[in-house]
C-alpha cells in the first residue's frame, strides 16, 4: 500500500523504500543509487546477498580485529590465572611436578581464548549492528514482513544530503521497482 | 498476512523424496520454505500431531526418573551406584564421554561443513545444534553427579575464596570444566546466531500477535539489513572458524582424562585422535536416529533427502574405520610394547568377565557399519537408521570397555574387583536420555529446526547456479 | 544432651601424647597419678556425666553398624556434609559449647592424653598393656614394651578391646529373669542365698569360671572354697585345650607351665602349632622368632618346618610347610620321636619320606632347635615334643619349664554338667563366660544347666546363658575395673582402671565378696587389700604405685623347674581319622565368640581366607574338586550325628580328607554386630573329640554370598611379593631388584623435588611379617577407620587404610607358598594420584608425606583411579557413626572423623608425627630416630615395619633403606614410593628339595 | 504491517540486557561479602553467655594473668577453660551474693558445669595447637585481640584458613618476644620488620603451609 503526499501534509519521513521481488533486482538498484550520488541508504533482504553491502557504499567489517583482541584477550588471562593459582597464590608440591607445569596449562589456556573470542564475534556483531532494536521505522512499512520472507528492499534515508521526496520516489521507481513508498520516521 | 496463503502448503498430505542427488525438493521458493519450516513452530498446539504428544509425555515421564535418581543420589550417596574400589569410576563418567561425544556432531556439521562449503549441510545443521546443545546439557550433569559431595562442585572454578585455596590445574577434570563449559557456551552462542533471521522470519510470518512479539523479542529486531548481513556472515564465518578446533579439542580434552591417567589400557597416545573421531562417530549415528523419524514426521522430505542422509552414512562409515583403526593400535601396542600391564589388560579386554561387552562393541562399532559401503544399504532408510542404533550403542559399550575394564584389573592383583551397575546407575542414564528426548521435542516445536534463511539460498543458488559460486567468494 | 558431650568432643585439638617417651610417662605416672588418685570424686563426677549420657542415648540408637548407612536420616547426613564443608563454603558454623569442669583434677590437662599400665587378660594370661586415655576416657590400647608378654605389641584383640568397651550392646543393668533390677537388691537376695549355702559348707554350691591367673580372684576363690568344702570351682575355656596343662602337670609332676625361647633355635618343628600367633607367650615368641629371622648381617636365619593341617599365620612363613591331618600328628610326633631315636610306642603306619630329613635337622642342631606342640593336640603330642626336647638337649637351652600360674585342682565343663544333672548343684554361679554358647554339643549344657535351682550370670553382654540364668549381672569391662593378672611367665600385673563403669557393672571380685559375707566390698579395695597381704613390709603405697605406673610387680615371677623327669609316651590313644577329618578352631579374628559383637574384629579379614564377617568351613582344593564344591557352597558337616550347615571356603594348603570349622558363629543373643551370622560349630562339638572328630560333608545346593576383601589369589606373574632361597640370596642379596631393577632417577621429566628437612620413609621386612593382621585394627583403632558392614565390603567398598595381600606361589595349588605383603599408602615422592585431582585435596608436604585433605575432597575418586597401589578408600555412605553416642567415647580426638564422599588413605599417622615434631620444637632438639611410631609398626609383633626419617643419618629406616633386599613396589612406574619392602629369603633344606617351594 | 514494539522499547531491551549483567555481577558480589561478613565469620559479634563475663574487668582492672585462667596454653594444644573452683577462688569472697555470679555458685554447689558458648571455634577438621604458637613468640593478642578491651568476648579475626595461611607465609610479621606473648596490649615496633626476621631465626620459626599442619 503507498499513498501520494504532496510536501505540504508530508509527515516526518525515514527515507523512501522500494520493493523487489529478487536479489538481482535489489543489487542493481542499489548500484544505481550509489551511482546516482545516494549515500545514507540501506537494502533489506531474507538472505545474505553477496556484494549488495559493498553496492551501497559499506566498506569496512571490524569484527574481525574485534574477535583477534578477543582472543588473545582470553588466551592471556587463561594462562595468566594459571600461573598465579600455582606458582604464586598457593605453591604446592603436587606429585613432584614443577610449580610452573605450563604444558599442563595449555588446554585450559586455548579453551579460555577460544570464549572470549567467540564471546566478542556475538557481542561486537550485534553492538554494531544496533541490536537490540525491536522497534524501527522500516517497520512501518506494511509489506516489510515480507523482507524477512521473499521480498528485498532498497530504503534511501531522509537524512541523505540528495534526498528529495519526490526526485528519490521517481529514482526508485526507474530502477525497476515493484512498488515504492515512503518510510515515516 | 502474506502468510495466510501460504499456509496450505504445510498441509500437502505426502511429499516426494527428491532422491540421492538433490538436496531440496523441486518447486520450492523463498516464501514456501519459510512457510514449510515456519509452520511447524507457529501451528496452533491443537494441530499438534498425536505423536508429539506421546513422544513428548514418555520423554518427561523419563525426566522425572532422572529428577527421582538424583534425590536418591544426593541423600543417600553415591555408594547407590555400582561404584566401588578398584572401579571409581562407573555409568557417570561412561554416559558423560558418550553424551560429550554425541554432542560433537552438530558443531562439527555446521562449522566444519560450513567452512568446506558443503551445501548439504543447511538442512540438518540447525537441528544437529541444537542436538549438540542438549547432549552437552546431558553430558555436563554426570561430572557433577558423580562427585562425593556434589553440593561443592563450585570448587573446581576458580574464585576468591576465603581459604585461599584454587583449583589444581594439572588436572584433566579441571581441564573437563573449562572444555565442556566453553563448548556449551560457544555452541549456543553459534547455535543462536544461526537462529536470529530466522526467529525474523517467524516474528513475520506468524498468525498470533503474541507469537510475532515473542519472537520479535528473541531475534533482537532483526531487519535483514544487507550491512548487518555482512558483519553477521563475518561473525559466523570467524565462529565456524574458532569451533573447528574447539570441537577438536573438547574431545581430546575428555580423552586426556584417560590418557593422562598410568592405568594400562588408559594410558596411551592414541586417544585423543581415535576419541574424537569416536565422537563425530556417535554424533552422526544420533543425527541419522533422529532427523530420519523427524523427516516423515514433518513432512520434510523434500528438506531433508536421500542426498543428507547418504553423505551422513558415508561419514559415519568414514569415522567408524578411524575408531577400527584406534583398536587396532591398542591392540597393537599392547603388543608390541611388551609391557606385561599393557598386554594382560587387552587380553583380558578380549577374554575375561567382560569380553561379552567388548565383542558386542566390535560388532556394532566395526563388523556392522561395513555394510554402509553398499549404496542400496545406504538408500535403504530404515536399514540406516537402525545401522544408526546400533552404532549409537557401539559407542557407549566401547565407553563402558575404557572405564571398567581398565579399571577392574590394573597394577597390584590383591586388588582387583568387578563393577556391576545398580538400578539408580541405569535409572539416571535413562533419565538423561528422556531428557535429551523432551528438549528434542520441545525444540523442534519451539523453534525452526531447519535453518530457513540457508535453505533461501540454496533456492537461490540453485536458480543461479553461476552465481553460487561466487557468492562463497 | 548433647552437651554433655562436648567436654569429650570440644576438647579435640592437638595433643601431646608420649607413646614413645616412657621415661617422662613413668615421672608422670609416677608423680602420683596413680589410682590412688582415680576414684577422687572429680572422676567420680566424670564418669557420672559419661554414664548419664551413654544411658540417655542407648534407648534409641538407630546406627546399626552394620546397616547404619541405610538408616541415617536426611538430616544427619546434610548437616555432616555441611559441617565438613564447614568454613569454606558460605556457610555459618553451628553454635558449639565448652564445658568446663566444676573442679579440674591435677593430673589431666584438657588436650593432652595420658597412658595408663594395665593388663588385659586373654584365656585368664596377662599381656600387659599402655592405655592411652583423653579426659579419663579410653582410646587406644598399646603394648607395654615392659611387659614380657607384649614386649610392646599386642594382638588384634588388645587392639579390638577399646571398642567392646563402648559397645552400646553392653548389658547396662542387673537384670532379674528379664527384668529390670538393680545391684543393691542383688547383692540382698544373693547374701541371703547363700548364707542358706553357707551354713551347708558350700553343699550344692558350684562356681563356673574362665580360665584365670588373677591372684586375688584365685585368692577369693580358695578362701572360699575352704569355708566352703562342699563347693566346687569349674573352669571353662572354650578355646583352650586343657591337656597343655595336663600334659605339663605329668612332666614337671605339678601345675606347670612349657615356654621356649625361639631366640636361641636354629631349627624349629611345629606339630600344628600357631605358636606366633595363640596362646599367652605368643608375642614373645614373635618377636624372638623375628630375631633369629634376621639375615641381613650374614647371620643364618632360623628354619621353620610347620606340620598342620590348615594353614596357620606361623605355617605361612613356615620355610617348609606339610600339609598333615590334624588326627595323624601324634603319630607324627612318635615317628619323629623315633627317627631322633626317643622311645615311642609304635606309631602304626609309615613315616612320610621327608620326616627323617626334618628328624635330621633336628639332630643336628642339638640344643638349637625347637619341637612344639600343637595347642588343639592331645597330650601324647605335648608329651612326645617335651621327650624330643629333651632327648635333643633343648632343655634349659630353648625350652624352659616353669612353675604354673593357673589355679589348681579345678573341675571341668563335663563334670560340672554331670553334676548339674546329678541334681548335685543348687547355686550355679557363673563368673564370664557363656558356657551356654560355648559347651560341645554332646554335654547338652542347656539341659543341664536347668537342673540347678539358682543361676547367676556374670558377663559383659546379656548372651545365651544369661537367658537361661535366674540373674545376669553386667560384668566390668578391664578398663573398668581393678583386678590383677600374670603374664605365662608369672610377672603379675595390677589391672587399674582408666574410667569408671559406664552402667552398673561388677568385677568377678565383687560378686565373690559378697559370698564371702562383704557385699560392700569394692573391687579396689579387694584388689588393693590381697596385695597389701602380699607385699607386707615394705613401704606399701611407694611399692603399689611404682608397680601401677610400670605395669608389673617387681620380684614376682614364676620359677623355672629343672626337674622336668622322663616322660614315658602313652600308646597312641586313637589312629588318624582315615576318612573325612573335621578340624575345630577358635575363629582367627572372633576367637571363641566373645569377640563376635565387635565390629571392627568382625571385619577384620581373616588372616588366611582374606573372608570378614562369616566363618567358613575350609576345604582343600582337591576336596573342593572331588565334591564339585566352589567357594560359597553351603556344606553341611555333619560329626556324630550333629550337623551344622556352613560356606565352603577353598583354602589351599589345607591338607586333604579335611575340613575346618570355626567357632565364634551362630550366636543368637551377641548383639546387633554379632547376632545371626555364619554357623555354631559348638553345635557339632563332642566333648571327648573336642578339637578334631571323624565327620562327613555334603552339598546342600544353596550358595551364599561371602564378603571377602582379596579377589584374586595369586600374583598373577607380577611380582609385588620378591623372594627367594637363602642360598640365591647369598649370591646375589639384590635379587629383589636384580631382575626389575628400578628406574634411575634420571628416568623424568621433572627436575627432582629437594626434601631438606624430615623425610619420612617406611620399611616393611617381609622375612618377618606372619599376616597377622594386627596392624590393619591397630590402624583402625588410631584413625577412626569406620566400619561398612558385610554388604559394603563384598561390593568392594572396605575402609582399612593399611591392607595384608595375602598371596599362593609355587606350583602346587594343594601345598603352595603363602606369602603377606602389607600395603599402606606408598606416599610416593611422583604420586599419581597428587596431579589428578582438580582441587588440590591431595598434595604433597614438604617433608614427603602424601596429604590427603579430607575436608577440601569433593570426591571425583579419579585419585584412587589413577592409584597403581589402590590403597585409597573413598566414603561412598555415610560410614562413620554419626548417630551411636557411646561409639564417640572410642574416637581418636587427634584424627578427623570422615564424613560422606571424601576420600581417605594412610597418613603415615601424621597426627603423631606432629605431636612428636611440637614437642620436639618446644623442647628446642631434633627428633630422636624411632621416636615417631605409626600405630601398624607399634603393634607389629615381629616388628616388621619401621618409620622414620630418611634424611637423619643412621636412622634404621634409612639403613634398611640401604639394604640389598630392599625394593619398591611397582618400581618401573617411577612412583618414587616412600614405603618400602625387603624381600623374602626362605631357608629351605637342601635334603628336602623335592618339597623345596620354587620361589 | 503495525510496529510490534514501542520506540521506547529499543531502549529498553538495551538497559535490560546490561541490567541482567549487573544484576548477575552484584549476586556474586553480594556471595561474597557475606562469605567474609560477620554473618559468617562472627567477628566482632559478642555471643549470649551464661554469664556475662567481661575480660576487660578482670584483664584490665584486676590485671589477671591469662594463664591465671587459661592454664594450660603453655603445654598443650588446648588452652583450657577455667573449672568452676578457679572462679570460686575470688568469688567465694567478693560478689558472693550477686546474681551475675549465680551461674558459677550454682555449678559449684551442684556440681554441673557452666556451659559457655565457643567464640574462637575452629571447625572440626582444622587441628591448632596453642602451645607451640606461645613458644614461637605468637602472642594471645596477634589473634585474639585486645580482650582487656572486650567488656564481652568476641571474634576480632575471621579465623579463616587465608587468615591462618597469611601468617604461616610470613610469621616474621607478628613474631614477638617471647617476653611479650601474655602482653595483652603489645604494640609491633615500628621495626617489626628486622626485629621479626631476627626472632624468626632465634626461635627457628617455620613457615609452615604444609594441609598436614592443621589438617589430619
Amino acid at each position: 500500500m503507498s499513498q501520494e503526499l504532496t510536501l505540504s501534509e508530508l509527515p516526518a519521513i525515514h527515507g523512501a523504500m522500494a520493493e523487489f521481488d529478487t536479489p538481482e533486482e535489489l543489487l542493481q538498484a542499489g548500484e544505481s543509487a550509489f551511482a546516482a550520488g545516494y549515500r545514507r541508504m540501506d537494502a533489506y533482504a531474507p538472505m545474505p546477498v553477496a556484494g549488495l553491502a559493498e553496492a551501497i557504499g559499506y566498506k569496512r567489517n571490524k569484527v574481525a580485529f574485534c574477535v583477534l583482541i578477543g582472543g588473545i584477550c582470553g588466551a592471556m588471562f587463561g594462562f595468566g590465572l594459571l600461573e598465579w593459582m600455582t606458582v604464586i597464590a598457593y605453591p604446592h608440591n603436587v606429585g613432584g611436578r614443577p610449580l610452573n607445569s605450563w604444558p599442563a596449562y595449555i588446554p585450559i589456556t586455548f579453551e579460555c581464548m577460544i570464549l572470549f573470542a567467540s564471546l566478542t564475534a556475538l557481542v561486537s556483531m550485534l553492538a554494531m549492528n544496533g541490536l537490540p532494536r525491536p522497534y524501527h521505522p522500516v517497520f512501518n512499512i506494511a509489506r516489510f514482513d515480507r523482507a524477512s520472507i521473499d521480498k528485498f528492499f532498497l530504503c534511501i534515508e531522509s537524512s541523505d544530503p540528495k534526498f528529495r521526496v519526490e526526485d528519490t520516489l521517481q529514482f526508485l521507481r526507474d530502477t525497476g521497482a515493484k512498488e515504492v513508498s515512503v518510510v515515516p520516521a | 498476512m502474506a502468510t495466510q496463503e501460504n499456509l496450505k502448503i504445510s498441509e500437502l498430505p505426502e511429499i516426494p523424496d527428491p532422491g540421492p542427488d538433490e538436496i531440496i525438493g523441486p518447486g520450492h521458493n523463498y516464501a514456501t520454505v519459510t512457510e514449510r519450516i515456519g509452520g511447524i513452530v507457529y501451528t496452533p498446539w491443537k494441530r499438534w500431531p498425536g505423536k508429539w504428544w506421546i513422544g513428548a509425555a514418555i520423554a518427561f515421564g523419563f525426566v522425572n526418573l532422572l529428577m527421582l535418581a538424583m534425590y536418591v543420589l544426593f541423600f543417600r550417596g553415591i555408594g547407590t551406584w555400582g561404584v566401588n574400589i578398584p572401579i571409581g569410576w562407573g555409568f557417570a563418567i561412561i554416559n558423560f564421554v558418550w553424551w560429550i561425544g554425541i554432542g560433537h556432531a552438530g558443531t562439527l556439521i555446521s562449522a566444519i561443513l560450513f567452512l568446506l562449503r558443503q551445501d548439504w549441510r543447511t538442512s540438518i545443521n540447525r537441528f544437529s545444534e541444537a542436538m549438540t546443545l542438549f547432549a552437552v546439557a546431558c553430558a555436563g550433569m554426570f561430572p557433577i553427579l558423580h562427585l562425593g559431595r556434589p553440593w561443592l562442585a563450585y570448587w573446581l572454578f576458580p574464585y576468591p575464596n576465603s581459604m585461599w585455596l584454587w583449583p589444581q590445574p594439572r588436572s584433566p577434570l579441571e581441564w573437563d570444566v573449562f572444555a565442556v563449559s566453553t563448548y556449551g557456551t560457544v555452541s549456543l552462542v553459534f547455535w543462536y546466531i544461526g537462529l536470529i533471521p530466522d526467529l525474523a522470519s517467524i516474528r513475520d510470518s506468524a498468525p498470533h500477535l503474541w507469537q510475532q512479539r515473542i519472537y520479535g523479542i528473541l531475534c533482537l529486531g532483526w531487519r535483514g539489513s544487507a550491512i548487518h548481513w555482512h558483519r553477521y556472515q563475518k561473525a559466523y564465518l570467524l565462529l565456524a572458524g574458532l569451533s573447528t578446533p574447539l570441537v577438536l579439542s573438547v574431545h581430546t580434552i575428555v580423552s586426556f582424562d584417560f590418557a593422562i591417567s598410568i592405568i594400562p589400557g588408559w594410558h596411551t597416545t592414541i586417544f585423543p585422535p581415535y576419541f574424537v573421531a569416536g565422537a563425530i562417530y556417535s554424533g552422526f549415528a544420533m543425527v541419522l536416529t533422529l532427523i530420519i523419524p523427524l523427516r516423515s514426521w514433518y513432512n520434510m522430505r523434500d528438506l531433508i533427502t536421500l542426498r543428507h542422509i547418504d553423505a551422513a552414512a558415508k561419514f559415519m562409515l568414514g569415522t567408524g574405520l578411524i575408531v577400527a583403526y584406534g583398536y587396532a593400535m591398542e591392540a597393537f601396542f599392547a603388543w608390541y610394547s611388551g609391557d606385561k600391564y599393557e598386554s594382560f589388560m587387552y587380553w583380558n579386554r578380549i577374554t575375561g568377565p567382560y569380553a561379552v561387552t567388548w565383542w558386542l562393541l566390535i560388532l556394532c562399532n566395526i563388523a556392522l557399519p561395513q555394510s554402509l559401503w553398499s549404496r542400496r544399504v545406504r538408500h535403504n532408510i530404515g536399514l540406516v537408521w537402525v545401522l544408526s542404533l546400533v552404532v549409537n550403542i557401539g559407542m557407549w559399550l566401547e565407553r563402558f570397555e575404557i572405564v571398567v575394564t581398565s579399571l577392574h584389573r590394573d597394577f597390584v592383583p590383591s586388588s582387583w574387583g568387578i563393577y556391576i551397575p545398580t538400578k539408580w546407575d541405569w535409572a539416571t542414564y535413562t533419565g538423561t536420555l528422556g531428557f535429551f528426548m523432551f528438549l528434542i521435542f520441545l525444540f523442534v516445536r519451539m523453534l525452526p529446526s531447519i535453518s530457513i534463511f540457508e535453505v533461501r539460498e540454496v533456492v537461490h543458488h540453485l536458480r543461479h547456479p553461476r552465481e553460487a559460486y561466487q557468492e562463497k567468494q | 544432651m548433647k552437651h554433655s558431650l562436648i567436654p569429650l568432643e570440644s576438647l579435640v585439638e592437638p595433643v601431646k601424647k608420649q607413646a614413645t617417651d616412657l621415661q617422662a610417662l613413668r615421672e608422670k605416672l609416677a608423680a602420683g597419678r596413680g589410682p590412688a588418685f582415680w576414684r577422687t570424686l572429680d572422676e567420680a563426677a566424670e564418669s557420672e556425666e559419661l554414664r548419664e549420657y551413654v544411658e540417655q542415648e542407648f534407648p534409641g540408637l538407630s546406627g546399626q553398624i552394620p546397616q547404619g548407612v541405610d538408616r541415617r536420616s536426611l538430616l544427619k547426613v546434610m548437616a555432616a556434609s555441611l559441617a565438613m564443608a564447614g568454613a569454606a563454603a558460605c556457610t555459618k558454623q553451628p553454635k558449639e559449647l565448652i564445658v568446663p569442669y566444676v573442679r579440674q583434677p591435677e593430673n589431666i590437662i584438657p588436650g593432652l592424653p595420658l597412658f595408663y599400665a594395665t593388663a588385659m587378660p586373654t584365656a585368664g594370661y596377662a599381656r600387659g598393656v599402655l592405655v592411652e586415655s583423653h579426659l579419663n576416657r579410653p582410646t587406644k590400647v598399646e603394648g607395654n614394651p615392659d611387659h614380657p608378654a607384649s614386649l610392646g605389641s599386642t594382638t588384634i584383640f588388645e587392639q579390638g578391646s577399646v571398642l567392646n568397651l563402648y559397645d552400646p550392646d553392653r548389658a547396662e543393668i542387673v537384670m532379674r529373669e528379664g527384668s529390670i533390677s538393680n545391684w543393691p537388691t542383688f547383692t540382698g537376695e544373693f547374701s541371703t542365698a547363700a548364707q542358706g549355702i553357707v551354713s551347708r559348707k558350700g553343699e550344692g554350691l558350684a562356681i563356673l569360671s574362665g580360665a584365670t591367673t588373677s591372684p586375688t580372684l584365685i585368692n577369693q576363690m580358695s578362701t572360699l572354697l575352704a569355708q566352703n568344702p562342699g563347693a566346687k570351682w569349674y573352669i571353662h575355656e572354650p578355646s583352650v585345650n586343657p591337656a597343655i596343662r595336663s600334659a605339663a602337670k605329668k612332666i614337671a609332676g605339678k601345675n606347670a607351665f612349657v615356654a621356649y625361647d625361639f631366640s636361641q633355635a636354629d631349627v624349629i618343628v611345629s606339630l600344628e602349632s600357631d605358636f606366633l600367633n595363640n596362646g599367652p607367650a605368643a608375642l614373645a615368641y614373635a618377636r624372638q622368632y623375628a630375631k633369629r629371622r634376621a639375615i641381613d648381617n650374614g647371620e643364618t636365619p632360623v628354619r621353620l618346618y610347620a606340620i598342620e593341617s590348615c594353614p596357620t599365620v606361623s605355617g605361612s612363613i613356615a620355610d617348609h610347610r606339610f600339609p598333615v591331618k590334624s588326627s595323624a600328628i601324634p603319630a607324627i610326633a612318635y615317628q619323629l620321636a623315633k627317627a631322633c631315636s626317643v622311645a615311642a610306642p609304635d606309631a602304626g603306619t609309615p613315616a612320610p619320606d621327608w620326616l627323617n630329613a626334618v628328624a635330621q635337622d633336628l639332630q643336628n642342631s642339638k640344643g638349637k632347635c625347637v619341637v612344639v606342640p600343637g595347642e588343639f593336640q592331645p597330650e601324647s603330642v605335648h608329651l612326645a615334643a617335651w621327650a624330643l626336647n629333651s632327648a635333643l638337649g633343648n632343655v634349659g637351652k630353648t625350652v624352659r619349664l616353669l612353675d604354673g600360674v593357673e589355679p589348681d585342682n579345678t573341675h571341668t565343663l563335663e563334670e560340672l554338667t554331670t553334676d548339674l544333672n546329678n541334681g548335685r548343684i543348687e547355686m550355679l554361679l557363673i563368673l564370664g563366660g557363656n558356657p551356654v554358647y560355648t559347651a560341645p554339643a554332646s554335654l547338652n549344657f542347656t539341659t543341664a544347666i536347668r537342673k540347678a535351682r539358682l543361676v547367676i550370670h556374670l558377663s559383659q553382654f546379656s548372651d545365651e546363658t544369661s537367658l537361661w540364668s535366674h540373674w545376669h549381672v553386667p560384668e566390668a569391662h578391664y578398663l573398668e575395673t581393678w583386678s590383677d593378672s600374670r603374664a605365662f611367665d608369672g610377672t603379675t600385673t595390677i589391672q587399674q582402671p582408666l574410667i569408671a563403669p559406664l552402667y552398673e557393672n561388677k568385677s568377678a571380685h565383687e560378686v565373690l565378696s559378697i559370698l564371702l559375707g562383704k557385699p560392700d566390698q569394692s573391687s579396689h579395695d579387694i584388689v588393693k587389700g590381697y596385695w597389701q597381704d602380699q607385699l607386707k613390709g615394705a613401704n606399701f603405697e611407694a611399692v603399689w604405685k611404682t608397680s601401677l605406673h610400670d605395669g608389673w610387680i617387681a620380684g614376682i615371677a614364676a620359677n623355672s623347674i629343672n626337674a622336668g623327669g622322663a616322660v614315658t609316651l602313652p600308646p597312641l590313644q586313637q589312629p588318624a581319622i582315615s576318612d573325612l577329618e573335621v578340624v575345630f578352631r577358635p575363629d582367627p579374628t572372633i576367637g571363641d565368640g566373645a569377640w563376635s559383637n565387635n565390629g571392627w574384629l568382625q571385619e577384620l579379614p581373616k588372616p588366611q581366607s582374606k573372608m570378614t564377617w562369616d566363618n567358613t568351613v575350609s576345604i582343600s582344593p582337591k576336596d573342593a574338586q572331588r565334591l564339585n564344591v566352589t567357594i560359597g557352597d553351603m556344606l553341611k558337616v555333619t560329626v556324630n550325628g550333629r550337623t551344622t550347615v556352613g560356606p565352603a571356603w577353598i583354602l589351599p594348603g589345607h591338607v586333604e580328607g579335611s575340613v575346618t570349622v570355626y567357632f565364634g558363629y551362630g550366636r543368637t543373643a551377641s548383639g546387633r554386630v554379632g547376632n545371626n551370622i555364619g554357623y555354631n560349630a559348638y553345635a557339632i562339638q563332642d566333648a571327648s573329640t573336642p578339637w578334631y572328630a571323624a565327620g562327613s560333608i555334603s552339598k546342600t545346593g544353596e550358595h551364599y554370598r561371602l564378603a571377602n576383601v582379596q579377589e584374586t589369589q595369586t600374583m598373577a606373574g607380577r611380582n609385588p611379593v620378591r623372594a627367594t632361597e637363602l642360598a640365591e640370596y647369598r649370591k646375589t642379596p639384590n635379587f629383589p631388584t636384580a631382575e626389575e631393577p628400578p628406574l634411575d632417577k634420571a628416568t623424568s621429566l621433572y627436575p627432582e623435588w629437594p626434601y631438606e628437612g624430615h623425610k619420612w620413609g617406611m620399611t616393611i621386612d617381609l622375612n618377618v611379617c606372619t599376616g597377622c593382621s594386627a596392624c590393619i585394627i591397630a590402624c583402625q583403632a588410631e584413625n577412626n577407620i569406620a566400619v561398612v558392614g558385610k554388604d559394603q565390603v563384598a561390593r568392594g567398598r572396605h575402609m582399612h587404610w593399611i591392607r595384608v595381600d595375602r598371596y599362593y606361589a609355587g606350583n602346587d595349588i594343594d601345598d603352595p607358598e603363602i606369602y603377606n605383603q602389607p600395603v599402606p599408602c606408598m606416599h610416593c615422592e611422583q604420586a599419581p594420584c597428587e596431579v589428578v585431582c582438580p582441587v588440590a585435596a591431595t598434595v604433597h608436604s614438604n617433608e614427603g608425606l602424601n596429604e590427603m585433605v579430607y575436608n577440601r575432597c569433593v570426591g571425583t575418586r579419579y585419585c584412587s583411579n589413577n592409584c597403581p597401589y589402590k590403597v585409597r578408600r573413598f566414603n561412598f555412605y555415610l560410614y562413620s557413626d554419626w548417630n551411636t553416642q557411646s561409639l564417640y567415647g572410642a574416637r581418636n580426638p587427634d584424627v578427623t572423623v570422615r564424613t560422606r564422599g571424601v576420600m581417605e588413605k594412610c597418613s603415615y599417622c601424621v597426627q603423631r608425627i606432629q605431636e612428636v615434631k611440637i614437642q620436639a620444637d618446644k623442647e628446642n632438639r631434633p627428633i630422636r630416630d624411632g621416636e615417631i611410631q605409626t600405630a601398624c609398626q607399634q603393634v607389629c609383633p615381629t616388628q616388621a615395619i619401621t618409620f622414620g626419617d630418611l634424611n637423619l643419618k643412621g636412622s634404621k629406616v634409612a639403613q634398611q633403606q640401604a639394604l640389598p633386599r630392599n625394593y619398591g613396589l611397582l618400581d618401573d612406574l617411577n612412583t618414587r614410593p616412600r614405603t618400602k619392602y625387603l624381600g623374602f629369603v626362605r631357608n629351605s633344606n637342601e635334603a628336602l628339595s623335592g618339597n623345596t617351594r620354587k620361589s | 504491517m503495525p510496529q510490534l514494539f514501542r520506540p521506547s522499547s529499543n531502549t529498553i531491551a538495551k538497559v535490560s540486557i546490561a541490567g541482567v549483567v549487573l544484576l548477575l555481577g552484584s549476586t556474586l558480589a553480594v556471595a561474597y561479602i557475606m562469605d567474609r561478613g560477620p554473618w559468617t565469620t562472627s567477628v566482632r559479634i559478642a555471643p549470649e553467655q551464661p554469664i556475662p563475663f567481661s575480660h576487660k574487668h578482670h584483664v584490665k582492672d584486676d590485671g589477671i594473668d591469662c594463664r591465671y585462667c587459661h592454664t594450660s596454653v603453655e603445654n598443650s594444644g588446648y588452652a583450657g577453660l577455667p573449672p568452676t573452683e578457679t572462679c570460686m577462688t575470688c568469688h567465694s569472697q567478693i560478689w558472693s551474693n550477686a546474681s551475675v555470679t549465680q551461674p558459677i555458685r550454682d555449678s559449684w554447689a551442684s556440681g554441673k558445669s557452666i556451659e559457655w558458648t565457643r567464640v574462637h571455634d575452629l571447625p572440626d577438621f582444622v587441628y591448632f595447637n596453642h602451645s607451640i604458637h606461645i613458644n614461637k613468640g605468637i602472642g594471645c593478642s596477634a589473634c585474639h585481640g585486645q580482650v582487656d578491651e572486650m567488656p564481652l568476648m568476641y571474634r576480632v579475626n575471621t579465623l579463616n584458613m587465608n587468615w591462618c595461611v597469611n601468617c604461616h607465609r610470613n610469621p616474621a610479621q607478628f613474631i614477638r618476644p617471647r617476653s611479650e606473648v601474655f602482653n595483652v596490649d603489645y604494640a609491633y615496633p615500628p621495626n617489626q620488620a628486622e626485629l621479626g626476621a631476627k626472632l624468626v631465626k632465634e626461635y627457628h620459626v617455620q613457615s609452615l603451609t604444609d594441609c598436614v599442619t592443621c589438617h589430619r
